[in-house]
C-alpha cells in the first residue's frame, strides 16, 4: 500500500510538472483566440523552455551565490506545493507533512527568495519589481488566508485533503459562504499569477511589469527554471481553487484504484481546460489596473473572503 | 549523587541542589563584572576571558533551565540569607522559569559570543564597565525569572532597567543616545511602579509578598482586575506593547549591537515572563475579556510594529520596530490562551500558549542574530543608515549568510523557526469559533487575517532589510572596504542560526518543553505523541507539520533539479553588465532605496504615519526629496502627557513666587483651614 | 466683690486692651508708632502677668513678669526705636492691602479664633479662663499684620507681637510654663533678635533698604 | 555626653575656628560625637530605653536611630565640608571669620538637634527647634550674597512664625496636661507621662495642639504648601548646610511632629491626625514633583526633591500600622544618607562648573569620574530605583498605599513619574555628555558619598537583623 501510495503521490508531482506548461500555453492560446489574434501552438512554452536549457548563461558580473540558487529553491518550492495539493487523489503522504499554511509559507518562500534574487543585481528595474511584488504579496497572502480558514472551518482540518474529503462526503458545496471565497479566491489567483488586472505577463513595459522586472536578470537555464516555477505556480492555483470549490472527481482515501486515478487525471484535465478559457476571458475583459489600484483591489478580495466568513458562521452554526 | 539510585528525598535534596548550582552560575556572571573592573581597559582579558566564561555561563543555565523542564520535580525554591526583614529572597524554580532560562541561557550564549569579539576600547564606557553593567544585565534577567517574592522581583527586574539603561548610554556623548536612555529608563520606571503597584493588589492586605501566598489570596473581582490591568500596563510598558512602545524604537538602536540584542531578544521576554507568570500562575485567569484585551492590544501591535518597520530607514530602528511586531504576535498568542482558559477549553489554551511560548524562543534567537549581524555591519561600515549600505554579501560572506538565516526565519518561512510560531498561532485562530460568545466568534476571525497581514508584512520588511543592507551594488564607495566579521563574531552568529534552524526542523522538542510548561500552568498539553521529527498539536487529522520531512524535500528537490539541470543541459556560463532593459549608464544610486520600499506601505497605511514630505520639482535645480516620520501615538498621546506636566509644573511653580507676605498668607491659611476642620 | 472676682475683671480688662493694641497695631502705617505700641503691649502684658502671680501666688511667675518687663517693655523698644534711627527706616510702610479690609479680616478672625476656644475654655479651672481666646486672636492679627506688611521691621514687630501673645497664652491660661522652657524661650528670643539686628545691618548693606520687595528675587521662574 | 561634645566643639571652634586645622577639629568633634552615640545606641540596644536627668532625657528605640543617623551624617559631613570649604576659601567666597563662624554654628546646630532628638520634655523640644532655626539662619546667610541674605530672611521668618504656633502648641498641650498631670513635679511636658496618661487628656485641646504643632513643625519638615523657604535655604547656603538641613533637620523636625501625632492619636482616638498628615504628605510629595520639573539650579532640585520625599515619609506616617511606619522609618534613613550625598556631590559637581545652573555643568564622568558616577549613583538611589534602599521603604509604602487607601496611588504614581522624569532629564545631561571643565583643585573627599551609597545599597537588599528589629521596635511605639 504504501509503495502504491508513493507512486500516486510521485505520480501526482510528475504529472503537475509536465502539465503545468502545457496550461499556461492553453491560456495564451486562448487569450488569443479570444484577441482574434493568430494563436500560438499549445507547446510553445516547452519550445521555449528547450531552447533556454541549450543557451548559455550571461551572469551579471557581481551577482551572487543568492541570485544563482534562486531559480532552483523557486523551482523546489513550487515542485512541494504541488506536492502538497490533492489535485487528482487525495492520500498524499507528503500532504501531512505540511499541510495548506505550509502552503502559503512556501509560496512565500518563492517570493522572498525570488525578490532577494532581483534586488541582489541592483538594478533599478530588479529592485522595482521585487518591492511590487512583495507588496502584491502581503496583501494577497491574508486574503488567501481567509480564503483558506473558510474551507478549514468547514473541514476542521488544515490539511487539503481533509478538506477535499469533508467536502466530497458531506457535500456542503452549496455553502454560500464558499461562493464568496470563490469570488475572492478567483482575484487572488489573478493577482499572485502575474495576470491582468494586476500584471501582464505578456509585456516587457517597464513601468508596469513586476513579476518580468524580476526575472530581468536571468537568462539561460535559470530564466527556464524561473519560468516553469511560474507556470507551476498557475497551475498550483487552479488545483487548489479546484480542491477547494470543485472537488468532484479526485480520488478519495480508500477508492483510489488505477481506475479512479485514470478518471480523476481525465477530470482535472477537463478542468483545466475550461478554468484556463475563463481565465482567458476573465484577463481578456478587463483592463490592467494602476499599480496603486492593487491594493484596493486585493482589499476587496480580503473583504470578500472575509464576508465568506462571517456568513459561515452566522448561517452554519 | 545518582538520579537513578536516589530515593525520592534524594531526589529533592538533588533538585535543591539544582537551583543553587543556578544561583551560583547566575552570581558567576555578577562575578566576571566585576572581574572586569579589575583591569578595565585591557581588552584581551575583558573581550577574550571573561566575556566567553559568561557564555558559558550561559549555556549552563539554558542546560539547568532544560533539566528543570523535563525532569518533572515540583518546583524547586530556596531562601537566600538577602531581602526584607521577614522577606528573603525567595527563589523558585520551576518549569516556566525554566524555559524562559532555556531561553534566556541559549540566546545569551550565542549574544555572549559574539560580544566576545564586538567589545572594543574607545567606543563611550571602558570596557570593563561595560563588562560589569553587561553582566549584571544578563545575571538580573536570570533572577527576575527567579524570583519568587514580590520584592526580590522587584529588585531585579529594576536592577535589569537600570543595567541596560547604562548599556544603552554608553556612547553618552551622542545626545540621541542620551535622550534614548533617558525616555528608556523614565518608561521603564513607570512600568515597574505599575507592576509594583499590582503586586500591592495581589498580596492581598496580608502582607505575604511571596508568590506562594498571592497563589492562594482570594482578591475580588475587582481587585483582580485591577492587579491584572496594572500588570498588564506595566509590564506592557517593558514589552513595548502599543502605545506603550515609545521608547523602544530608540532606545534599542542606540545600544551597542550586543546589547540591544539582549534587550530585543531577551529582555522583552522577561515581561512575557511577567505577564504569564502573574496572570496564569498567581491570578489563575477568571474573566474573558481579559483575553480578549491582550488580543486586541497584541494584534494591534503587530500590526503597528510591522507597519512601522517597513518604512524605517536606519537598520536598527527596523529592527527595533519587527521587535514590537513578535512582541504583539507574542501576546496575540497568550491574549488567546487566556480567551480559551477563560472560557474551559484548556486544549486550545495549550496550543495557544505554546504558540506564543515557542515564538518567544524564536524571536530571542533571531532577533539577537539579526542585531547582531548589524553589529558587525556596523563595526565594517560605520553606517547604520539603510540609504548607505548595499552590496555587502560581496564583502561579508560569513555575516550575510548567517544574516540570511535569520531573516528568512523572521519573515516566518518554512523550514524555519519563525514558521513554526506561526503556524502554531493561526492553528489556534482556528478553535476561535468555539468559544461561547457570539460577538467574538466574529471579530476573531478577523485577528486571524490581521495575523496573516502581519506576517506577509514581516516578509515584506525583511526583504527591504536584507536586500538594502547585503543586495545589490554598494551605495557608498567606501563600502569597499568592509571586512567580514572575526571567528568569535561569526560563532556568536552561527550559533544563533543553528537555533533557528533546529527549532524549525525539529519544532517538536520546542513543543515538549513549552508542553512542560502548559500542563504546569493549564494542566494540559497539547499533543506530544507524535514522533521527534513531526508535529501534530491536536490530532493529525486536523493538522500536521515536519519541518525535518519538509527540509529534506526542499533539498530532496533542489538537488534532484539541479542534477538533472546538469546532465539534460550544460552548465556554460559567461559573466556580462546587468542587461537591465538596455539602459546603459546605471549607477548604484538608481536602485530602490529604503524609503523607496517604504512607498508602498506609506501610501497604504497612510493615517498610521504623521507625515512631513519635501518633494523636488520639475524646475529644481538640485532636486531634493525628503521625508520625515513621526509616530503619531507621540503626538497624540505623549506630547500632551508633557505638556500637561509643564502647565500644571508652571502654574504650581507660581506658589513661590518669592514674595516673603505670600508665604505667610499661605502658613496662614492652612492653620485656618485645618482649625477649621478640627472645630 | 470678691478678690478673685476683681482680678479675673481686671485681667478680662487687660486681655482686651492687648488686642486692642494688637488692632492699633493692624491701622497703624508708621513704623515709629508700631513699636510704641509695641512696647504698650509689652507694658500690659506686664501687668497681666503681674496680677495672674499676685492671685495665684507663684513665684515664678514674678520672674516672668520681670523678664517681660525688661525685654519687651524696654530693651526691645529700644533696640528698634535705635535700629530704625540708625537705618532711617522710620517711614511710613506701605501695606499690601489697604487697612480698613485688615482691620474686617482681622475681625472675622478674632470671631474664629473665640469660637475655636470657647470649648476650651470651659474646661479650664483657673480664673483667666477666656484669654486663651483672646490669645489666640492676638496671635492671628499679628500673623495678619506680618502678611500685609511689606517693611522688614515691620514684620519683626509683627513677629515680636505674636510672640507677645503666646506669652500672654502661656502666663494667664496655664500660669505659665516650668521656668526652665521660659527661660529656654526668652533666651531664643533674644538670640533671635540679635541674629536679626545684625541681618538689618546686612539686608540694608545688600539691598540699600529694608523694603522687602526688593527680597524677592529668589522664586521659580 | 553627645550634647556636651558638639557644645564643646561650638565653643572650641569659635576660639580658633580661623586656624587651619579647624576643619579637622570640627571633623574630630563629630566624630568624638559620633563615637558617643555609638556607645549610647549599645546601651540603649542592651538594656532598653533609658531615662536620664530627673527624666529630662529618654531615650527609646525612635530616637535613638535617629540619634545615630544624625551622629552619623553629622561626622561624614564634617568630613565632605574639609575640602569643600577650602575650595570656596580659595575662590574668595568666605574669609577666615566666616569659616570660623561656619564651624562653630555647625556643632551648635549638631548639639541642637541632639537636644532636640533626646529631650523629653515637649517645652525642650521646641526650645531645641528654635535654637536648630537660629543656627541654622547663620549658617545660610554665611555667603552674605543678596541671595543668601534673602534666603536666610525668608528662612528666619517663615520659621520662626512656623515654631511661634508650635510654641502655642505646646502651651495648649501643657494646658490640657495640666489638668490631668497637675503642676508639681514638672512632669506635665515630660512625653513619658504624657504618653501614659494619653488616654486621659482632652481631646478637644489636643485636635487644636496638633494643628498647631502640624503647622509649626511641618514648616521645618517643609510640607507643602509650608515649604517656600526650604529651597531657597537650601540652594544659597554652603553645601555641607544644605546636605544637614535636607539629610538631619527635616527628619528632627518630623520626629517631632510623629512625637506629637502619637500623643493625639491617642487622646481623640480617631485618624484625624493621620488623614492631616497623609493629606500633607500626598500634597508634598505631588507639588514636589511638579517643582522638580522646571528646576534650573542644582542644588534647588535636590531641594524639592527634599520636599517630595519628606511628603512620602509623612504620608506613611499618617497611613500608619506597624508596615508603613516601619517603611517610613527605613525611608526617613535612607534619605538622610542618600540625600547628603547627593548634596555633597552636587556641591563639587557646582564647584567643577563654577555654578549651580544645571544648564552650566555638563559631562561630569568625563571630569572627574567619582564626582559624575557618585551623582548619577545618588540620583538613581533618590529616584527609588533597586537595589538601592529607597526602594525597599518606596516598596512597602506604595503596597500599604494600594490596599489600604486605593484612591491615593494615581497622586503617588503621579508624584513618583514626575518626579523621576524631572530629577533624571536634569541629571543626565551633567553626567554624561561632553565637558571641558578643569579639574578642582582640591581632591574632593568623595569617600562619605560612597560609604552612604553603600549603606543605601545595602539597605535595599540586606536589612541586618538588628536593624530590622529596631525599626520594628519604633515602629511599634509609634503604633497607629
Amino acid at each position: 500500500m504504501t509503495a502504491l501510495t508513493m507512486v500516486r503521490q510521485f505520480g501526482e508531482v510528475l504529472l503537475a510538472i509536465a502539465i503545468a506548461p502545457l496550461f499556461t500555453g492553453w491560456i495564451a492560446q486562448c487569450r488569443a483566440w479570444l484577441q482574434s489574434r493568430a494563436a500560438p501552438p499549445l507547446t510553445q512554452p516547452y519550445r521555449m523552455l528547450r531552447k533556454l536549457f541549450q543557451k548559455d548563461v550571461a551572469l551579471a558580473t557581481h551577482a551572487s551565490a543568492l541570485f544563482r540558487m534562486t531559480p532552483y529553491i523557486l523551482f523546489g518550492a513550487m515542485v512541494l506545493v504541488a506536492a502538497i495539493i490533492p489535485s487528482i487523489a487525495t492520500d498524499l503522504p507528503f500532504a501531512r507533512v505540511a499541510d495548506a499554511i505550509a502552503l502559503i509559507g512556501l509560496f512565500a518562500t518563492a517570493r522572498v527568495f525570488l525578490s532577494l534574487a532581483a534586488m541582489d543585481i541592483g538594478t533599478a528595474f530588479g529592485s522595482m519589481g521585487a518591492r511590487r511584488d512583495m507588496m502584491i504579496g502581503f496583501l494577497a497572502e491574508p486574503a488567501l488566508l481567509m480564503v483558506l480558514f473558510n474551507a478549514f472551518l468547514l473541514s476542521g482540518s488544515t490539511a487539503l485533503p481533509s478538506v477535499v474529503e469533508a467536502s466530497t462526503a458531506h457535500s456542503f458545496l452549496m455553502d454560500p459562504s464558499l461562493l464568496f471565497a470563490a469570488v475572492a479566491f478567483l482575484m487572488v489567483l489573478l493577482a499572485e499569477n502575474a495576470r491582468i488586472p494586476i500584471d501582464n505577463p505578456a509585456t516587457h513595459l517597464e513601468l508596469t511589469m513586476i513579476h518580468e522586472a524580476m526575472a530581468l536578470e536571468y537568462s539561460a537555464r535559470h530564466l527556464a527554471l524561473v519560468e516553469w516555477a511560474s507556470d507551476l505556480k498557475l497551475f498550483n492555483y487552479a488545483c487548489i481553487g479546484f480542491a477547494l470549490f470543485l472537488p468532484w472527481g479526485i480520488a478519495t482515501h480508500g477508492a483510489d484504484g488505477g481506475l479512479a486515478l485514470g478518471l480523476a487525471v481525465a477530470v482535472l484535465l477537463a478542468k483545466l481546460t475550461v478554468a484556463g478559457a475563463a481565465l482567458a476571458l476573465i484577463e481578456s475583459l478587463s483592463a490592467k489596473l494602476r499599480i496603486f489600484r492593487a491594493p484596493e483591489y486585493l482589499a476587496m478580495a480580503f473583504l470578500l473572503a472575509v464576508l465568506g466568513l462571517l456568513v459561515h458562521l452566522l448561517l452554519g452554526a | 549523587m545518582s538520579l537513578v539510585e536516589g530515593t525520592s528525598q534524594s531526589v529533592v535534596a538533588f533538585s535543591k541542589h539544582d537551583l543553587s548550582f543556578l544561583l551560583m552560575l547566575v552570581f558567576g556572571w555578577v562575578i566576571l563584572g566585576i572581574a572586569g573592573l579589575v583591569r578595565p581597559h585591557r581588552v584581551g582579558w575583558i573581550a577574550r576571558i571573561l566575556f566567553p566564561l559568561g557564555a558559558l555561563i550561559a549555556l549552563g543555565i539554558a542546560g539547568l533551565g532544560t533539566l528543570a523542564l523535563f525532569s518533572g520535580h515540583a518546583p524547586q525554591i530556596f531562601l537566600l540569607p538577602l531581602g526584607l526583614p521577614n522577606l528573603p529572597f525567595h527563589a523558585r524554580l520551576d518549569t516556566l522559569s525554566g524555559f524562559f532560562l532555556l531561553l534566556l541561557g541559549m540566546a545569551g550564549a550565542g549574544i555572549s559570543t559574539f560580544a566576545a569579539g564586538y567589545f572594543r576600547s574607545g567606543e563611550g564606557t571602558a570596557p570593563g564597565l561595560l563588562c560589569l553593567q553587561y553582566h549584571v544585565f544578563l545575571a538580573s534577567m536570570a533572577l527576575v525569572i527567579l524570583a519568587d517574592d514580590a520584592y526580590f522581583f522587584m529588585v531585579a527586574w529594576e536592577t535589569m532597567a537600570l543595567s541596560s539603561y547604562f548599556l544603552v548610554t554608553a556612547q553618552h556623548r551622542i545626545p540621541e543616545i542620551r535622550r534614548a536612555g533617558f525616555l528608556y529608563l523614565l518608561m521603564a520606571h513607570i512600568g515597574a511602579l505599575c507592576i509594583l503597584l499590582s503586586f500591592g493588589v495581589l498580596q492581598g492586605g496580608r502582607w505575604l509578598f511571596t508568590f506562594d501566598a498571592m497563589r492562594g489570596a482570594s482578591l475580588t473581582s475587582f481587585w483582580a482586575s485591577a492587579a491584572f490591568l496594572l500588570a498588564l500596563i506595566g509590564f506592557g510598558a517593558k514589552a513595548g506593547l502599543v502605545p506603550l512602545h515609545i521608547w523602544l524604537p530608540e532606545a534599542h538602536p542606540a545600544a551597542p549591537s550586543p546589547v540591544s540584542a539582549l534587550m530585543s531578544g531577551l529582555m522583552l521576554k522577561t515581561a512575557v515572563y511577567g505577564v504569564l507568570r502573574i496572570t496564569f500562575d498567581l491570578l489563575h485567569i477568571r474573566y474573558w475579556w481579559w483575553g480578549v484585551l491582550v488580543l486586541g492590544v497584541g494584534l494591534f501591535s503587530a500590526l503597528f510594529g510591522a507597519i512601522f518597520a517597513a518604512v524605517q530607514t536606519d537598520m536598527k530602528r527596523l529592527l527595533a520596530y519587527s521587535s514590537i511586531e513578535n512582541i504583539g504576535l507574542i501576546f496575540t498568542g497568550i491574549g488567546l490562551a487566556i480567551l480559551f482558559e477563560a472560557c474551559h477549553l484548556p486544549l486550545f489554551a495549550a496550543l495557544a500558549l505554546t504558540a506564543a511560548l515557542i515564538h518567544s524562543l524564536n524571536h530571542s534567537l533571531f532577533k539577537s542574530l539579526l542585531f547582531l549581524a548589524t553589529g558587525s555591519v556596523l563595526h565594517a561600515t560605520h553606517q547604520r543608515s539603510l540609504g548607505k549600505l548595499g552590496g555587502l554579501i560581496r564583502r561579508m560572506p560569513w555575516v550575510a549568510a548567517l544574516a540570511l538565516i535569520g531573516t528568512l526565519a523572521i519573515a516566518g518561512l518554512p523550514p524555519l523557526n519563525g514558521f513554526v510560531s506561526e503556524w502554531l498561532l493561526l492553528q489556534s485562530f482556528l478553535f476561535t469559533p468555539q468559544i461561547p460568545h457570539a460577538f467574538l466568534n466574529m471579530l476573531i476571525p478577523l485577528g486571524a487575517a490581521v495575523l496573516a497581514l502581519t506576517a506577509a508584512l514581516a516578509a515584506y520588511v525583511m526583504v527591504k532589510f536584507y536586500g538594502v543592507i547585503f543586495l545589490g551594488q554598494h551605495r557608498e564607495p567606501s563600502l569597499v572596504h568592509a571586512h567580514d566579521a572575526d571567528w568569535l563574531e561569526r560563532m556568536g552568529l552561527a550559533w544563533l542560526s543553528l537555533g533557528c534552524i533546529a527549532i524549525g526542523v525539529l519544532p517538536q522538542l520546542a513543543l515538549r518543553a513549552a508542553g512542560a510548561v502548559t500542563q504546569t500552568l493549564l494542566g494540559q498539553t497539547v499533543n506530544l505523541a507524535s514522533p521527534f521529527w513531526w508535529i501534530a498539536p491536536i490530532t493529525s487529522r486536523q493538522s500536521s507539520y515536519s519541518g525535518l520531512i519538509l527540509l529534506a524535500g526542499i533539498i530532496g528537490v533542489v538537488g534532484i533539479t539541479f542534477v538533472v539541470v546538469r546532465i539534460l543541459a550544460h552548465g556554460r556560463m559567461r559573466r556580462a553588465v546587468p542587461w537591465d532593459c538596455g539602459y546603459p549608464w546605471q549607477t548604484s544610486r538608481m536602485q530602490d532605496t529604503a524609503e523607496g520600499f517604504g512607498q508602498p506601505i506609506r501610501h497604504i497605511f497612510g493615517p498610521f504615519f504623521d507625515m512631513e514630505r519635501e518633494l523636488p520639482f520639475p524646475t529644481d535645480a538640485a532636486p531634493r526629496y525628503r521625508i520625515h516620520i513621526e509616530d503619531r501615538m507621540w503626538k497624540a498621546l505623549y506630547l500632551p502627557i508633557a505638556r500637561g506636566v509643564q502647565q500644571l509644573a508652571d502654574w504650581i511653580g507660581q506658589l513661590q513666587g518669592g514674595r516673603l507676605s505670600t508665604y505667610l498668607l499661605y502658613s496662614f491659611l492652612t492653620l485656618i483651614v485645618l482649625l477649621g476642620f478640627v472645630l | 466683690m470678691h478678690p478673685s472676682h476683681l482680678t479675673a475683671a481686671l485681667l478680662k480688662l487687660l486681655a482686651a486692651s492687648l488686642l486692642l493694641i494688637s488692632f492699633a497695631m493692624l491701622s497703624r502705617r508708621r513704623t515709629q508708632r508700631l513699636i510704641t505700641l509695641f512696647a504698650w503691649q509689652g507694658a500690659v502684658l506686664f501687668m497681666s502677668t503681674l496680677l495672674v502671680a499676685h492671685s495665684a501666688g507663684l513665684r515664678e511667675l514674678y520672674y516672668s513678669a520681670a523678664l517681660t518687663l525688661l525685654l519687651k517693655v524696654i530693651a526691645l523698644p529700644w533696640i528698634l526705636h535705635r535700629l530704625i534711627h540708625r537705618l532711617g527706616a522710620q517711614w511710613d510702610s506701605e501695606t499690601l492691602v489697604n487697612i480698613p479690609t485688615t482691620m474686617l479680616v482681622g475681625l472675622g478672625l478674632v470671631i474664629f479664633a473665640f469660637g475655636l476656644a470657647h470649648p476650651i475654655s470651659r474646661m479650664a479651672t483657673t480664673i483667666t479662663r477666656n484669654t486663651i481666646g483672646i490669645a489666640l486672636a492676638i496671635i492671628f492679627l499679628a500673623f495678619l499684620m506680618m502678611i500685609t506688611r511689606r517693611k522688614a521691621v515691620t514684620q519683626v514687630i509683627g513677629f515680636l507681637a505674636m510672640e507677645n501673645g503666646l506669652f500672654f497664652a502661656a502666663t494667664s491660661a496655664t500660669y505659665g510654663m516650668p521656668m526652665v522652657i521660659e527661660l529656654g524661650i526668652a533666651l531664643d528670643l533674644l538670640v533671635g533678635f540679635f541674629i536679626l539686628g545684625i541681618f538689618f545691618f546686612q539686608i540694608r548693606e545688600q539691598f540699600d533698604s529694608l523694603d522687602l520687595s526688593n527680597m524677592e528675587a529668589l522664586k521659580e521662574d | 555626653m553627645v550634647l556636651g561634645l558638639p557644645l564643646l566643639g561650638a565653643f572650641l571652634l569659635a576660639l580658633f575656628g580661623a586656624r587651619r586645622y579647624a576643619a579637622e577639629l570640627n571633623a574630630g568633634m563629630s566624630f568624638s560625637t559620633l563615637v558617643a552615640v555609638s556607645f549610647l545606641v549599645l546601651r540603649v540596644l542592651r538594656h532598653g530605653p533609658l531615662l536620664a536627668l530627673h527624666e529630662q532625657f529618654f531615650v527609646d528605640s525612635f530616637n535613638v536611630f535617629l540619634v545615630a543617623l544624625t551622629a552619623f551624617v553629622g561626622f561624614t559631613t564634617a568630613l565632605f565640608s574639609r575640602p569643600y570649604m577650602r575650595i570656596e576659601e580659595q575662590r574668595g567666597r568666605l574669609n577666615p571669620q566666616r569659616l570660623r563662624l561656619y564651624h562653630s554654628m555647625y556643632q551648635l546646630f549638631m548639639a541642637a538637634m541632639f537636644l532636640a532628638l533626646l529631650t523629653n520634655n515637649m517645652g525642650l523640644l521646641w526650645v531645641a527647634m528654635e535654637a536648630a532655626t537660629l543656627s541654622t539662619v547663620l549658617l545660610v546667610s554665611l555667603y552674605r550674597t543678596r541671595a543668601s541674605l534673602e534666603a536666610a530672611w525668608k528662612y528666619f521668618i517663615l520659621c520662626g512664625v512656623g515654631i511661634a504656633q508650635a510654641l502655642f502648641g505646646t502651651i495648649l498641650l501643657y494646658f490640657a496636661a495640666e489638668h490631668v498631670l497637675g503642676r508639681e513635679g514638672m512632669t506635665a511636658l515630660l512625653w513619658t507621662h504624657l504618653n501614659a496618661v494619653k488616654g486621659h487628656l482632652e481631646p478637644r485641646v489636643l485636635g487644636l495642639a496638633f494643628v498647631f504643632f502640624l503647622v509649626g513643625y511641618g514648616t521645618k519638615v517643609g510640607l507643602a504648601p509650608l515649604h517656600n523657604w526650604l529651597p531657597d535655604a537650601h540652594a544659597e547656603g554652603p553645601t555641607p548646610v544644605s546636605a544637614v538641613l535636607s539629610g538631619l533637620l527635616l527628619n528632627v523636625a518630623l520626629y517631632a511632629v510623629i512625637r506629637c501625632k502619637v500623643l493625639v492619636e491617642g487622646s481623640i482616638g480617631s485618624y484625624l491626625p493621620g488623614h492631616m498628615l497623609m493629606g500633607f504628605g500626598l500634597l508634598s510629595a505631588v507639588l514636589g514633583a511638579f517643582f522638580l520639573w522646571r528646576q534650573r539650579d542644582i542644588k534647588r532640585l535636590f531641594a524639592y526633591s527634599s520636599i517630595e520625599h519628606m511628603g512620602i515619609i509623612t504620608f506613611a506616617f499618617g497611613i500608619g500600622g506597624p508596615i508603613a511606619n516601619f517603611a517610613a522609618l527605613l525611608h526617613m534613613t535612607v534619605h538622610s544618607l542618600t540625600k547628603s550625598s547627593i548634596f555633597f556631590t552636587a556641591g563639587h559637581a557646582s564647584q567643577t562648573a563654577d555654578t549651580q545652573q544645571m544648564a552650566g555643568i555638563r559631562g561630569l564622568v568625563g571630569v572627574s569620574p567619582t564626582i559624575g558616577w557618585g551623582l548619577m549613583l545618588g540620583s538613581i538611589a533618590i529616584l527609588g530605583m533597586p537595589p538601592f534602599g529607597v526602594f525597599a521603604s518606596e516598596f512597602l509604602i506604595l503596597t500599604t498605599a494600594m490596599r489600604e487607601h486605593p484612591w491615593t496611588t494615581p497622586f503617588l504614581l503621579i508624584a513618583l513619574g514626575v518626579a523621576f522624569a524631572a530629577i533624571f532629564r536634569k541629571v543626565q545631561p551633567m553626567v554624561f555628555g561632553e565637558s571641558n571643565a578643569p579639574p578642582l583643585p582640591h581632591s574632593p573627599a568623595l569617600a562619605p558619598v560612597f560609604v552612604h551609597l553603600a549603606i543605601v545599597l545595602m539597605l535595599g537588599v540586606y536589612i541586618p537583623f538588628a536593624l530590622a528589629e529596631w525599626y520594628r521596635a519604633a515602629a511599634l511605639l509609634i503604633g497607629g
